[in-house]
C-alpha cells in the first residue's frame, strides 16, 4: 500500500492532467466562439480552472501561499468578465457592428 | 566575494556614509520628490514653474558639487540599502556621468524657465512640470547609476516622461509623431532589456564595474560579441543612429518647443552616453571588433542627418535632422575608441546638449518674430531684432562647428583623432557634415533673418506676443556657455579627457565601486 | 452599469477587495504579494465600483484625484529612502523598529513604508487610467 | 621681447573685436564721425606693428603668446616675420583708411554702426589669421574671416543678389576652411607639430611623407577657394554686392590674399616639389587669363576691378608656385603693389558711384573737373597698376618678368600668360582710373562733386603710397620686401628691384605689356562686345553652376530623405527588425557564438500542456479573424505564461502576471469599445512573407542566443547572497519581495515613477483635446 | 493518522473538483448557446474550483491557510453569480439570441413591450410642446 | 444592513485572511474595514433589517445542498450522450422587494441547478430567469418560491 | 528545460514581431504585449530554470531548506512587467487617440507628422 503522501502526489498529478485537459477544451471554446460572449464566458471559465490549478499545485508542492493568488485571480477574473460584459453592452448601442461581427465569425 | 555568513556583517554591509556621499543620489531624489509633489499640487498652476525651476536649480547645485568632488577625488560611489556592491544597486558618479548630469540639468533648468511662456494652462494642469521633473530624474539616474539594470529603469523613466511631454497638446501631428516615437523607442529599450537579460545570464551580475572586471574572464566562452552588438543596436536606436533613427524626425517637431528643446538636448545624448558606458567601458574588445561597423554607421548617420536637414522647409524638422548628424559625429569617437576620440565625443555631446536645445528655443523665437516655422514663410527677423539675429548667428556657428561656437573644439578633436587613427573617410565625413550644416543653417539665416518678411499683414493669430525678455533670457543663458565653450574650452576639454580616461581605463572606477579589492 | 444585482453587491465586493488588497500589501515581505499586486487589486476594486456606479461616484469616494494619490505614493517611497539620511546609512536602507502596540510587537520599517508607497502609486495610477477610460465611455 | 610689448600685442589682436563691440554705440553718438575714433583702432595696431619692422628686418621674428588650450596643445601664439608683418601692416594700414572711407561712404546709413562692427570684426579676424602661430588659431581666424565676410557681403540683405553672394562666399570659403583644417591636421599628424614657427623648421619631413599629396591638396583646397582661383573664382565678383568699402578692403587688400598668404607661408614646407610647381602655376595661370578676359567684358567699374583681382590672385599663385627665388620676390612685390593700387581704385570707383549714381563705364565721363582729387588718386593708382616706371607696380612687374624669363618652355608659357594678363589689367586700370574723368560729361543720374575728406583721403593716401613705395623702393625692400621674401623662401633673400627702368629683357616685356595694354584700352568696346558674344555662346559658367549644385544638393537631399525617412511606421519597424536579425546572427555566426545542440528536455505532462496552451494562444492571436478574438486569445497566452511562472517557482511573478494580463485585457476591451477597426489583415502576400521571414529570423536569433547563454556555467553568487541574507538582515522571507523593496529598492523606485508618469500621461492623452469633439470621420474628411 | 485522513480527504476532493471542472469544460463545448453554456461554466466550474479550494483547506496544516481558503470560496461564490448574470444580461441586451430550439424568451417579450410603450411616450413628449 | 455589522464582518474577514484572531489584529481589521466602508459609504443600503442567525444557517445549508446538486445535474447532463434540453427564459414574479434580498435571491438562483438570473425588471417586481429545462415554468417558479425565497424572507425579516 | 523555454521565447518573439510588423495599430499593440511576455520569459530563462520551489523561506526556518528558483530574475521581471504594462497601457491609449485624431488604424495612413506630400525646400536665397 502506498503512503498517504504518495497517494496524494499521484492524485495531484492526475488532477493536474485532468485540469490541463479542461484547459485545452476551454481554450477550444475561446477559439471557436462563435460569439463574443461565448469567448468571454470561456475566458471566465479559464480563470476558474486556473484557480483550481493553483489550488492543486499548492497542495502538491505543499506551498500554501497559492491560496492568495487563487483568490486574487478569482477577483480579477471577475473584474475581467464585468468589464467585458460592460463592453458587450456598450457595443449593443452600435447594433450594426454586432451584425458585422457575427458575419465575420 | 563577500562572505555569506550572516554574522560577519562587516563583509555584507557597507560602513556608514559621509553626508557628502549623498551628492551622488541627491539629484535623482530631488527630482523624484519634486515631481511627485508637483503632481499632488497639479492644480496650483501659478507656483509650478517657480517650484520646478527652484528644484532644478537645487539639482544643478548638487550636480555641480558632485562634479567638483569627482574631479578632485575620483569616482564617488554609494551603494543603496547599505549592501555591498554588487549585491545592492550602486550609484557611481565618474567624470563622464557627473559632467553630463550637470549640463543636462542646466539645459532642463533653462527649459523650465522658458516654459513660462511656452506651456499653457492645460499643459500645466496635465502635468508638464511633473513630466519634466521625472524626466530629469530618469536622465540623472541614467548618468549616475552604476548598475546596468538600474540604467534600464532610468531609461524607462525618462522615456515615459518624454511620452508625456510629447503628447501634451494632443494635436494630430503630435499623436502621430508620438506613436512612431513611442513604438520605436519602446523597442529600443526592450532591446536594451533583452541584451541585459543575456548579460545577466552570462555574468550573473548587473553591476557595471563587476561586469567590466568579469568580461575579461568570459571572453571566448560567452557570446559577448552578440551581446555587445545588441547593446550597440539598442543604444544606437536611442541615440538615433542611422539606420534606426526614424523616431526622431517623426516626432521632434511636433511638441511644444520647450519640449523639443529638452528632447533635442538630452535624449539622444543619453543614448550616446550609454554607448560609451557599455562599449568603451564594459566591452572594449568587442567595440574594437565592431569599430568598422560603427564607423560606417557614424558616417551614414552624419550624412543622412545633414542631408535630411538640407531637405527641410520646417526649421524644427531641420533641427531634428541636425541632432541626428550630431549623433553621427559623436559616434565617430566611439568608432575610433582612442582617448582623443572618446573625449571628443564627450565634449561634442556636451556641446550638442547646449546647442540643440538652443536651436529649438530659437525656433520658437523665430516663430514669434517671423510668424512661422517654414522657410518659405519666414523673413524679416533681422529687421525686427538685431539682438536675436546676433544670438541666432552665434548658435548657428556653434551648431556648424565654426568659431566662436562650442562645436569647433570637439570637431577638431574628432577630426584629429580620425586622422591620427587613419580614419580618412571618417575625418572627411566629419568635416563635410560641418560644411553641409553651415549650408543648411546659412540658408536659414539668409531666408529667415535677412530676407524681408514674406507675409503681409498680421502674423498667425495663435502666436502670443510675449515680452522679449522672456524670449531672450533662456536663449542667452544657453548661448553664454556655448560661446564660453568656444572661446575658453580648456576646462571643458580637461574634464572630457578625464572622463574618457576613466572610461578607457576602468581601474579607478572599479576601485571606487569595490574599495575592498573587489569581487 | 445599470443592474440592480450588480449595484447592490458592488459596494460589498469593493470593500472586500480593498481589504484583501491591504492584506496582500502587508504580507508581501514574507509571502507573495506586496505593494504592486495589492495596488492592482485595490485599483480593480475601484474599477468595479466605477463600472457599477459610474466614474463620478468613485471620484467623490476617493476625495483626492487618483493621480494625487499616486504622487503621494511616490513621495512616500522617496521619503522612506530618505529616512536613512538621518542614520548615516545609504539611501533606501531598510530601518526597523518593533514597538509594542496593544501588547503585540509590531515590526515597522521603512521597507514597509516603501511598499505602501508602491501601493499608493499603483492604486492612483491604475485607477486614474481606468476612470479616465470609463469617463470617455460615458461621454 | 618684454612682457609689456607682449601683452600690448595681445591687446592689439584683441582691439578690433573690442572696437566692433563699441562701434554701434559710438555710431549712435557720433553718427558717421565715429569713423575717426574707430580708425584709431587699426591705426594704433599699425603703429604698434611698425615697431616690429626693425627687429624683423634684422632677421629676428617676433613671437609671443600663452597657453590657451594646453590639453590640446593649442597656444594662443603669434609669430611675426617678414611675411606676416607685411600682411599685418597692409591689413591695419589699409584698414585705417577703409574705416575712414566707410565713414563717408555710408554717411547717414541706418546701420552704419553695424557696418563698422563687421569691418572691425573682419579686420580682427584677418589680423589674427596672418599673425597666428598655431594651426588651430590659424584655422579659427580663417573661418572667422569667412563668417565676417558673409556678414559684410550680405550687408544689403534686402537684395536677393546680396544674400546669394554672401551665401556663395560662405559656402565656398567655408568648404575651403574645412579642407584647410584637414590639411593642417594631416600636417600635424605627420610632423607632430602644431605651430607654424616649429613647422617651418621641420625640414623636409612633410615633403617626404606618403601623406604629402593629401596634405597639399587639402591645403590648396583652402587656399584656392579663399583666393578665388579658377574654378572657384566666381564668388569674388559676386561679392561686389557688398558696399564698396568692403570690396575695397576684403577683395583687394585682405581676405582674398589669405589664400596667397597661406601658400607663401607654407612654401618652405610644401613647396619645391613637382606637384607644387605644377598645380600652383597651372591654376594661377588659368585664373589670371580667365580673370583678365572676364574683366574686359564688364561694364561696371567695380566688376572690372573685381575680375582684375581674380587675375592678380592668379598671377600671385602662379608666381608663388613657380619655384624660383626671383618669382617669390616678384610675388611679394606684386602683392604689396596690388594691395595699394587696388584698394585705391576700388575706393575711387566707389566714390564715383557714390557721387555719380552709377558705375557703368558707358555712362561715365568728364568727372575730372567735379572730382579732381579723386581723379588724382585714380590716375596715380592706375599708373601703379599699369606698371609705369617710378611706381611700385613697375617694380613688381619688372621682377615678375625677371622671374619668369628664364628661357625654358614652361616659364615662357607662363610669361606669355603674364603678359596677356597684365596688358588686359593695364587696360582696366586706366578704364577705371582715367576714362570716367576725361572726355565728355556722361549721362549720369546724379550731379557729381567731390566728396568729403573721409571719402577722398583713403584712395589718395593709398595711391600716393604706391608712388612713394616706388620712389623709395630701397627702404621698402629693406623693411618689407626682403624680410617677406626671405620668410616665403625660407632663406635670407635680398630684394633689389628698382622703380627706375634699366634695359633688359624684363623692361622689353614691360614695354610690350604696356603697348598691348594701350591697344586693349583703346579697343575696349570692341573687345567687351566680342567677349560678351563668346560668353553668351558658352552660356554656362561656374556661377550658374553654383546654383545648379546648390539646387542639386537640395533635391538630392530631399530625395535621399524621402527614402530613408519615408514617414511610414511599418517600414521603420521592418528595417529595425531586419537590423535586429542581422545584429543577432552576424556576430553569432562570425564569432562562433552559436549554442550546442541541447538535450531533449524533460517536462512533466501538465507542464507540456501549459506550454502547448501558450503556443495555442499565440497561434490564436495570429490567426484571429477579428480583433476581439485576438484580444481574448491574448488573454490565453498571458494566462499560460502566468501558469508557467507558477510551475517554475515564481509565485510572485505568476501573481503579477495574472493581474497584469487581466488588466491589460480589460483596458484593451475598454478602449476597443470606441474603436471601429477593420478586422482583416489586407497586406499583400509578398509583404506577409517578408514580415514572416523577419519575425522568424529575429525569434530564432533570440532563442539561439538564449540557449547559448544558458549553456554557460552560471555564477549565482548574487542569488546565494540574497538567499542567505534575506531573512537575517532584511527581515523578509519572500526573497523576491526583499529584492524588490530592499536589495534593489532603487529599481522599484524608478519603476513606480514609471507607473505614476504613465498614469499621468494617459490622463493627459485622454483629457487634452486639440479640437473639441474630434470625430474621426470629420478628421478624415478634413484631410 | 489525522494526517493520512487529511491526505485522503484532500485527494478525494481534488479528484472530485477537477472532474467537475472537466465536465464543465465539456459542457462548455457541447451545449448549444451562450445561455446554456453559462449553466455549465457558472455551476460546475465554480463547484470544481470551490471543491479544490476546500481540498486545500482540508490539507493545510495551518488553520490560517484553511481559513483563507474558505474565504476564497466565499469570494468565489460572491463574484461568480454576479459576473454570470452581468454577462447574460449584457449578451441578451446586445441581441445575442437564445438557441433556436429554446422554449420561450419572456424577457425579450417584456423588453419589446417596454420599447413600444416607450416610443408611445416619446411621441407624447414630442407632441406636448 | 447596519454599517457596524458590516464593519464587524469585514474585521472578521480580515482576521480570517491574516489567520490571526488576536485583539490587535481584530482592531486593525475594524479600522481597515471602516476605511473600506468609508470609500463606498454612499452606495451602502441604509435601511435597517433584522437578522435571524439560525435561518441564515439554514439558508446556507440549503444553498450548499442545491449547489452540489446543481453541479451534479449539469455534469450528468453534459456528459450524457444525447443532451435532451429545453431551455428558455421565464419571468419570475418577486415577492421580496429589498435590493439586498433580490440580489441574494438572484445570486442563489444563478448558483443552483439549471437556472440563471438574467435580469431584474426596472420596477423590481420580476426576475427573468434562464432555465435549462423550461418545459414546466410553474414548477420552476414554485421551487424557487418555496425554496430560497421563503428562506430569505425568514432570515431577513 | 532551458531548451524548451528558449524555443518558447523564440516563438513569443516571432509572433510578437510578426504582429508588430503587420501595419494595423491594434495588431501592433497586441504584438507589443506578446513581445513584453517574450522578454519576461527571456529574463526568466537566462537566470536558469528550477521547477516548483519558490524562493520563499518557510515560516519555521531561517534559511531556504534546499535549492530554490533564482529570485533575482524574478525581481527583475517584476520590475519589467510593471514597466511594460505601463507602456502597454500608454501605447494602447495612444493608438486609440491616434484613431480618433487621425482617423486611421493603419500605419500607412499615419502621415500627419511626416506628410506624404512634403514640398521641396525653397530653392532661392
Ligand atoms: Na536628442
Ligand atoms: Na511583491
Amino acid at each position: 500500500m502506498i503512503s498517504a503522501e504518495g497517494f496524494l502526489g499521484t492524485v495531484v498529478l492526475m488532477s493536474l492532467l485532468i485540469l490541463s485537459v479542461s484547459f485545452l477544451l476551454t481554450v477550444l471554446r475561446v477559439l471557436k466562439g462563435p460569439t463574443l460572449p461565448d469567448r468571454i464566458l470561456a475566458l471566465d471559465m479559464l480563470v476558474a480552472i486556473g484557480v483550481g490549478f493553483l489550488a492543486v499545485t499548492g497542495i502538491g508542492s505543499g506551498v500554501t501561499f497559492n491560496v492568495d493568488i487563487a483568490i486574487a485571480l478569482g477577483l480579477v477574473g471577475f473584474l475581467a468578465t464585468v468589464a467585458f460584459a460592460r463592453f458587450v453592452l456598450s457595443r449593443s448601442k452600435a447594433a450594426s457592428e454586432v451584425l458585422t461581427e457575427k458575419k465575420h465569425d | 566575494m563577500a562572505a555569506t555568513d550572516p554574522g560577519a556583517l562587516g563583509a555584507v554591509l557597507s560602513g556608514p556614509v559621509a553626508s557628502g556621499d549623498w551628492l551622488v543620489i541627491a539629484p535623482v531624489v530631488i527630482a523624484i520628490a519634486a515631481g511627485a509633489l508637483l503632481l499632488m499640487l497639479r492644480h496650483h498652476l501659478r507656483w509650478q514653474a517657480a517650484y520646478a525651476s527652484g528644484c532644478l536649480l537645487l539639482m544643478l547645485a548638487a550636480n555641480a558639487a558632485l562634479l567638483v568632488r569627482v574631479l578632485s577625488d575620483g569616482p564617488l560611489v554609494m551603494t543603496m540599502g547599505r549592501w555591498l556592491p554588487p549585491f545592492g544597486i550602486s550609484f557611481a558618479a565618474d567624470a563622464l556621468g557627473a559632467s553630463f548630469a550637470v549640463v543636462a540639468t542646466f539645459v532642463a533648468l533653462i527649459c523650465a524657465l522658458s516654459s513660462a511662456r511656452d506651456i499653457d494652462t492645460t499643459g500645466r494642469r496635465y502635468g508638464f512640470y511633473p513630466f519634466l521633473m521625472l524626466m530629469m530624474a530618469g536622465v540623472n539616474g541614467a548618468f549616475l547609476t552604476g548598475d546596468i539594470f538600474n540604467l534600464y529603469v532610468w531609461f524607462e523613466v525618462f522615456l515615459i516622461a518624454s511620452f508625456g511631454l510629447l503628447i501634451l497638446g494632443s494635436e494630430p501631428a503630435q499623436i502621430d509623431g508620438a506613436t512612431k516615437y513611442g513604438i520605436l523607442n519602446l523597442l529600443a529599450t526592450a532591446l536594451f532589456l533583452i541584451a541585459t537579460a543575456y548579460l545577466y545570464g552570462a555574468f550573473g551580475t548587473l553591476n557595471m564595474a563587476d561586469i567590466a572586471v568579469k568580461a575579461a574572464g568570459l571572453r571566448g566562452s560567452a557570446p559577448l560579441m552578440t551581446i555587445a552588438t545588441l547593446y550597440l543596436l539598442a543604444f544606437g536606436m536611442k541615440a538615433a543612429a542611422f539606420p534606426v533613427n526614424f523616431w526622431l524626425p517623426a516626432a521632434y517637431h511636433t511638441p511644444r518647443l520647450v519640449t523639443a528643446a529638452l528632447f533635442g538636448g538630452l535624449l539622444t545624448k543619453i543614448g550616446v552616453y550609454a554607448l560609451l558606458r557599455s562599449l568603451v567601458m564594459i566591452f572594449p574588445v568587442e567595440r574594437a571588433a565592431l569599430s568598422e561597423v560603427i564607423e560606417w554607421v557614424a558616417i551614414l548617420t552624419m550624412i543622412c542627418g545633414v542631408m535630411g536637414a538640407l531637405a527641410q522647409t520646417d526649421v524644427r524638422r531641420m533641427f531634428g535632422f541636425l541632432v541626428i548628424s550630431g549623433v553621427g559625429i559623436m559616434l565617430a569617437g566611439l568608432a575610433l575608441g582612442s582617448p582623443l576620440g572618446v573625449s571628443g565625443t564627450i565634449l561634442y555631446a556636451v556641446h550638442s546638449m547646449l546647442v540643440m536645445s538652443a536651436l529649438y528655443l530659437l525656433a520658437g523665437a523665430m516663430r514669434e518674430m517671423g510668424g512661422s516655422f517654414l522657410l518659405t514663410e519666414l523673413g524679416g527677423i533681422y529687421r525686427k531684432s538685431t539682438f536675436l539675429t546676433a544670438v541666432a548667428l552665434l548658435i548657428f556657428l556653434a551648431a556648424a562647428g565654426l568659431p566662436p561656437g562650442s562645436g569647433l573644439w570637439p570637431k577638431v578633436m574628432l577630426a584629429k583623432a580620425a586622422i591620427d587613427g587613419g580614419g580618412w573617410l571618417l575625418a572627411g565625413a566629419i568635416l563635410a557634415t560641418g560644411f553641409m550644416t553651415s549650408i543648411a543653417l546659412g540658408r536659414v539665416f539668409v531666408l529667415a533673418f535677412w530676407r524681408d518678411a514674406q507675409k503681409a499683414g498680421p502674423v498667425d493669430s495663435t502666436i502670443k506676443s510675449v515680452p522679449r525678455l522672456a524670449i531672450y533670457a533662456p536663449l542667452v543663458s544657453l548661448t553664454i556657455p556655448i560661446v564660453v565653450l568656444g572661446i575658453i574650452p580648456e576646462q571643458f576639454i580637461r574634464i572630457a579627457e578625464l572622463a574618457s580616461a576613466g572610461l578607457i581605463d576602468v581601474t579607478a572606477y572599479v576601485r571606487a565601486v569595490f574599495p575592498a579589492g573587489g569581487s | 452599469m445599470r443592474s440592480l444585482i450588480f449595484r447592490t453587491a458592488a459596494p460589498y465586493l469593493t470593500a472586500l477587495m480593498l481589504l484583501f488588497s491591504v492584506f496582500v500589501l502587508l504580507r508581501g515581505h514574507n509571502e507573495p504579494g506586496g505593494g504592486f499586486i495589492g495596488g492592482l487589486i485595490a485599483a480593480s476594486a475601484f474599477a468595479i465600483h466605477g463600472i457599477a456606479y459610474g466614474v463620478p461616484t468613485v471620484r467623490r469616494a476617493l476625495h483626492f484625484h487618483p493621480m494625487a494619490i499616486s504622487g503621494f505614493g511616490l513621495l512616500l517611497a522617496a521619503f522612506s529612502g530618505l529616512v536613512s539620511c538621518a542614520f548615516g546609512v545609504p539611501f533606501l536602507t531598510g530601518l526597523w523598529i518593533s514597538p509594542a502596540i496593544l501588547g503585540v510587537t509590531v515590526d515597522l520599517s521603512t521597507v514597509m513604508l516603501f511598499d505602501i508607497g508602491v501601493y499608493f502609486v499603483v492604486v492612483g495610477s491604475i485607477t486614474s487610467i481606468a476612470l479616465a477610460l470609463e469617463d470617455r465611455e460615458e461621454g | 621681447m618684454g612682457t609689456g610689448a607682449h601683452s600690448l600685442t595681445f591687446l592689439a589682436l584683441l582691439l578690433p573685436f573690442l572696437g566692433a563691440l563699441a562701434a554701434p554705440l559710438l555710431c549712435r553718438a557720433l553718427k558717421h564721425n565715429a569713423a575717426w575714433p574707430l580708425a584709431a583702432v587699426p591705426l594704433f595696431i599699425f603703429l604698434h606693428l611698425v615697431g616690429f619692422l626693425e627687429p624683423i628686418a634684422q632677421g629676428r621674428p617676433v613671437a609671443g603668446g600663452f597657453d590657451w588650450i594646453p590639453s590640446l596643445g593649442v597656444r594662443f601664439s603669434w609669430y611675426l616675420d617678414g611675411l606676416s608683418l607685411t600682411f599685418a601692416l597692409l591689413i591695419t594700414g589699409i584698414g585705417t583708411l577703409i574705416v575712414l572711407y566707410s565713414g563717408g561712404y555710408l554717411k547717414g546709413h541706418a546701420h552704419q554702426g553695424r557696418f563698422f562692427s563687421f569691418i572691425l570684426l573682419f579686420m580682427g579676424a584677418m589680423l589674427g589669421l596672418v599673425v597666428s602661430d598655431s594651426f588651430i588659431m590659424l584655422f579659427m581666424f580663417w573661418e572667422l574671416t569667412s563668417i565676417t565676410s558673409f556678414l559684410l557681403i550680405g550687408f544689403d540683405h534686402d537684395r536677393e543678389a546680396a544674400r546669394r553672394a554672401a551665401l556663395q562666399a560662405l559656402v565656398l570659403t567655408g568648404m575651403g576652411g574645412l579642407s584647410l583644417l584637414a590639411g593642417l591636421l594631416v600636417i600635424a599628424s605627420i610632423t607632430g607639430v602644431t605651430e607654424l614657427s616649429s613647422l617651418l623648421s621641420s625640414g623636409p619631413l612633410v615633403r617626404q611623407s606618403p601623406l604629402y599629396l593629401a596634405a597639399l591638396l587639402l591645403v590648396l583646397g583652402g587656399a584656392f577657394t579663399k583666393s578665388a582661383q579658377f574654378p572657384f573664382h566666381f564668388w569674388l565678383p559676386n561679392a561686389m554686392e557688398a558696399p564698396t568699402p568692403v570690396s575695397a578692403y576684403l577683395h583687394s587688400a585682405t581676405m582674398v590674399k589669405a589664400g596667397v598668404y597661406l601658400l607663401m607661408r607654407l612654401n618652405p614646407v610644401l613647396g619645391d616639389t613637382v606637384a607644387w610647381e605644377t598645380l600652383l602655376p597651372m591654376f594661377g595661370g588659368v585664373t589670371l587669363l580667365v580673370g583678365a578676359t572676364l574683366a574686359i567684358r564688364q561694364t561696371g567699374l567695380k566688376m572690372m576691378l573685381a575680375y582684375t583681382t581674380v587675375a592678380s590672385l592668379g598671377l600671385l599663385v602662379m608666381l608663388t608656385g613657380f619655384g624660383s627665388e626671383r618669382a617669390i620676390e616678384a610675388a611679394v612685390l606684386y602683392l604689396v603693389a596690388h594691395s595699394l593700387f587696388k584698394g585705391s581704385l576700388f575706393m575711387v570707383a566707389g566714390s564715383i558711384g557714390h557721387e555719380a549714381g552709377t558705375r557703368d563705364i558707358r555712362r561715365l565721363g568728364g568727372l575730372s573737373r567735379a572730382m579732381p582729387i579723386t581723379f588724382a588718386a585714380g590716375l596715380l593708382a592706375a599708373f601703379s597698376m599699369g606698371g609705369l616706371p617710378l611706381f611700385f607696380g613697375f617694380v613688381a612687374k619688372e621682377e615678375i618678368y625677371a622671374g619668369l624669363a628664364v628661357g625654358e618652355t614652361w616659364p615662357m608659357l607662363l610669361g606669355g600668360v603674364a603678359i596677356v594678363g597684365n596688358a588686359l589689367m593695364f587696360a582696366i586700370a586706366f578704364t577705371v582710373g582715367l576714362k570716367p574723368f576725361i572726355g565728355t560729361t556722361g549721362n549720369m543720374p546724379k550731379n557729381p562733386h567731390e566728396g568729403s575728406l573721409l571719402l577722398w583721403s583713403g584712395p589718395l593716401v593709398l595711391a600716393v603710397s604706391g608712388l612713394g613705395a616706388g620712389l623709395f623702393s630701397g627702404t621698402v625692400h629693406a623693411f618689407g620686401s626682403s624680410p617677406m621674401a626671405s620668410a616665403v623662401v625660407g632663406a635670407t633673400v635680398e630684394v633689389t628691384a628698382s622703380s627706375v627702368p634699366h634695359a633688359g629683357l624684363p623692361l622689353y616685356l614691360s614695354i610690350a605689356t604696356i603697348v598691348l595694354g594701350v591697344a586693349a584700352y583703346l579697343s575696349q568696346d570692341r573687345l567687351r562686345q566680342s567677349m560678351a558674344n563668346i560668353l553668351a555662346a558658352i552660356g554656362w559658367g561656374p556661377d550658374r553652376g553654383f546654383d545648379q549644385v546648390m539646387r542639386g544638393l537640395l533635391r538630392l537631399s530631399f530625395a535621399v530623405t524621402r527614402v530613408v525617412q519615408n514617414g511610414r511606421l511599418d517600414i521603420y519597424l521592418t528595417v529595425t527588425f531586419v537590423i535586429v536579425a542581422i545584429a543577432l546572427f552576424v556576430p553569432m555566426v562570425a564569432y562562433g557564438e552559436l549554442p550546442a545542440m541541447p538535450e531533449v528536455p524533460r517536462l512533466l505532462l501538465h507542464e507540456w500542456t501549459i506550454v502547448v496552451i501558450a503556443v495555442i494562444g499565440l497561434g490564436a492571436v495570429l490567426y484571429a479573424q477579428d480583433r476581439l478574438t485576438a484580444i481574448v486569445s491574448l488573454g490565453i497566452q498571458g494566462f499560460a505564461v502566468a501558469l508557467l511562472f507558477m510551475l517554475f517557482g515564481a509565485p510572485d511573478l505568476s501573481f503579477t502576471q495574472f493581474m497584469v494580463e487581466t488588466l491589460s485585457v480589460v483596458i484593451l476591451a475598454l478602449v476597443m469599445t470606441r474603436l471601429k477597426l477593420s478586422p482583416s489583415d489586407h497586406r499583400p502576400a509578398r509583404e506577409k512573407a517578408l514580415d514572416l521571414t523577419v519575425a522568424t529570423a529575429c525569434g530564432a536569433g533570440f532563442g539561439l542566443l538564449l540557449l547559448k547563454v544558458t549553456q554557460l556555467p552560471f555564477d549565482d553568487t548574487l542569488s546565494q547572497f540574497y538567499q542567505a541574507h534575506s531573512l537575517a538582515l532584511a527581515h523578509g522571507r519572500n526573497i523576491v519581495n526583499v529584492i524588490i523593496v530592499d536589495f534593489r529598492g532603487l529599481d522599484t523606485l524608478g519603476e513606480i515613477a514609471v507607473v505614476m508618469v504613465a498614469g499621468l500621461a494617459i490622463l493627459a492623452l485622454i483629457r487634452v483635446r486639440s479640437v473639441p469633439a474630434a470625430d474621426p470621420q470629420a478628421v478624415m474628411e478634413k484631410r | 493518522m489525522i494526517d493520512a485522513l487529511q491526505n485522503y480527504l484532500a485527494a478525494a476532493l481534488i479528484l472530485v473538483g477537477s472532474t467537475f471542472s472537466l465536465t464543465a469544460s465539456v459542457g462548455l463545448l457541447r451545449l448549444p448557446d451562450l445561455y446554456t453554456r453559462m449553466h455549465a461554466a457558472s455551476k460546475a466550474g465554480t463547484l470544481g474550483s470551490c471543491v479544490v479550494l476546500l481540498a486545500l483547506a482540508v490539507h493545510a496544516d495551518d488553520p490560517a491557510i484553511s481559513l483563507r481558503a474558505l474565504a476564497g470560496i466565499v469570494f468565489f461564490l460572491l463574484t461568480v453569480p454576479i459576473s454570470s448574470h452581468l454577462l447574460a444580461k449584457a449578451a441578451h441586451r446586445a441581441g445575442y439570441a437564445l438557441w433556436e430550439h429554446s422554449e420561450r424568451d419572456e424577457l425579450q417579450t417584456a423588453l419589446e413591450q417596454e420599447a413600444s410603450s416607450a416610443s408611445v411616450a416619446d411621441l407624447r413628449n414630442s407632441s406636448q410642446p | 444592513m447596519s454599517r457596524y455589522l458590516n464593519n464587524i464582518l469585514l474585521a472578521l474577514v480580515w482576521a480570517a485572511l491574516t489567520g490571526s484572531f488576536t485583539l490587535a489584529n481584530f482592531v486593525l481589521g475594524l479600522l481597515l474595514g471602516r476605511l473600506a466602508l468609508y470609500l463606498v459609504r454612499e452606495q451602502l443600503e441604509t435601511r435597517q433589517g433584522t437578522y435571524r442567525g439560525g435561518k441564515i444557517v439554514s439558508l446556507a445549508v440549503l444553498f450548499i445542498k442545491e449547489l452540489v446538486l446543481s453541479g451534479w445535474r449539469v455534469a450528468t447532463l453534459v456528459t450524457s450522450p444525447k443532451m435532451q434540453i429545453r431551455p428558455g427564459i421565464f419571468a419570475y414574479p418577486l415577492s421580496v422587494d429589498r435590493d439586498f434580498e433580490i440580489t441574494l435571491l438572484a445570486n442563489l438562483i444563478t448558483l443552483t441547478p439549471g437556472t440563471l438570473s438574467v435580469d431584474v425588471s426596472e420596477d423590481r417586481t420580476t426576475l427573468f430567469i434562464h432555465a435549462i429545462d423550461c418545459s414546466d415554468v410553474e414548477k420552476n417558479i414554485r421551487e424557487i418560491r418555496y425554496g430560497f425565497e421563503r428562506k430569505i424572507e425568514e432570515a431577513f425579516r | 528545460m532551458e531548451a524548451v523555454f528558449s524555443l518558447l521565447v523564440a516563438l513569443f518573439f516571432g509572433v510578437g514581431i510578426y504582429l508588430i510588423l503587420s501595419r494595423h495599430v491594434i495588431r501592433i499593440v497586441l504584438g507589443i504585449a506578446i513581445f513584453g511576455n517574450a522578454v519576461n520569459l527571456l529574463i526568466f530563462t537566462s537566470g536558469r530554470i528550477m521547477r516548483e520551489t519558490a524562493p520563499i523561506i518557510p515560516g519555521n526556518l531561517d534559511l531556504l531548506p534546499g535549492p530554490a528558483a533564482n529570485p533575482l530574475p524574478q525581481a527583475l521581471i517584476l520590475t519589467a512587467i510593471v514597466i511594460s504594462f505601463s507602456f502597454f497601457a500608454f501605447i494602447l491609449v495612444l493608438a486609440y487617440r491616434a484613431y480618433q485624431e487621425i482617423g486611421v488604424d493603419d500605419t500607412i495612413g499615419m502621415r500627419i507628422s511626416e506628410p506624404r506630400d512634403d514640398a521641396l525646400p525653397p530653392m532661392g536665397y
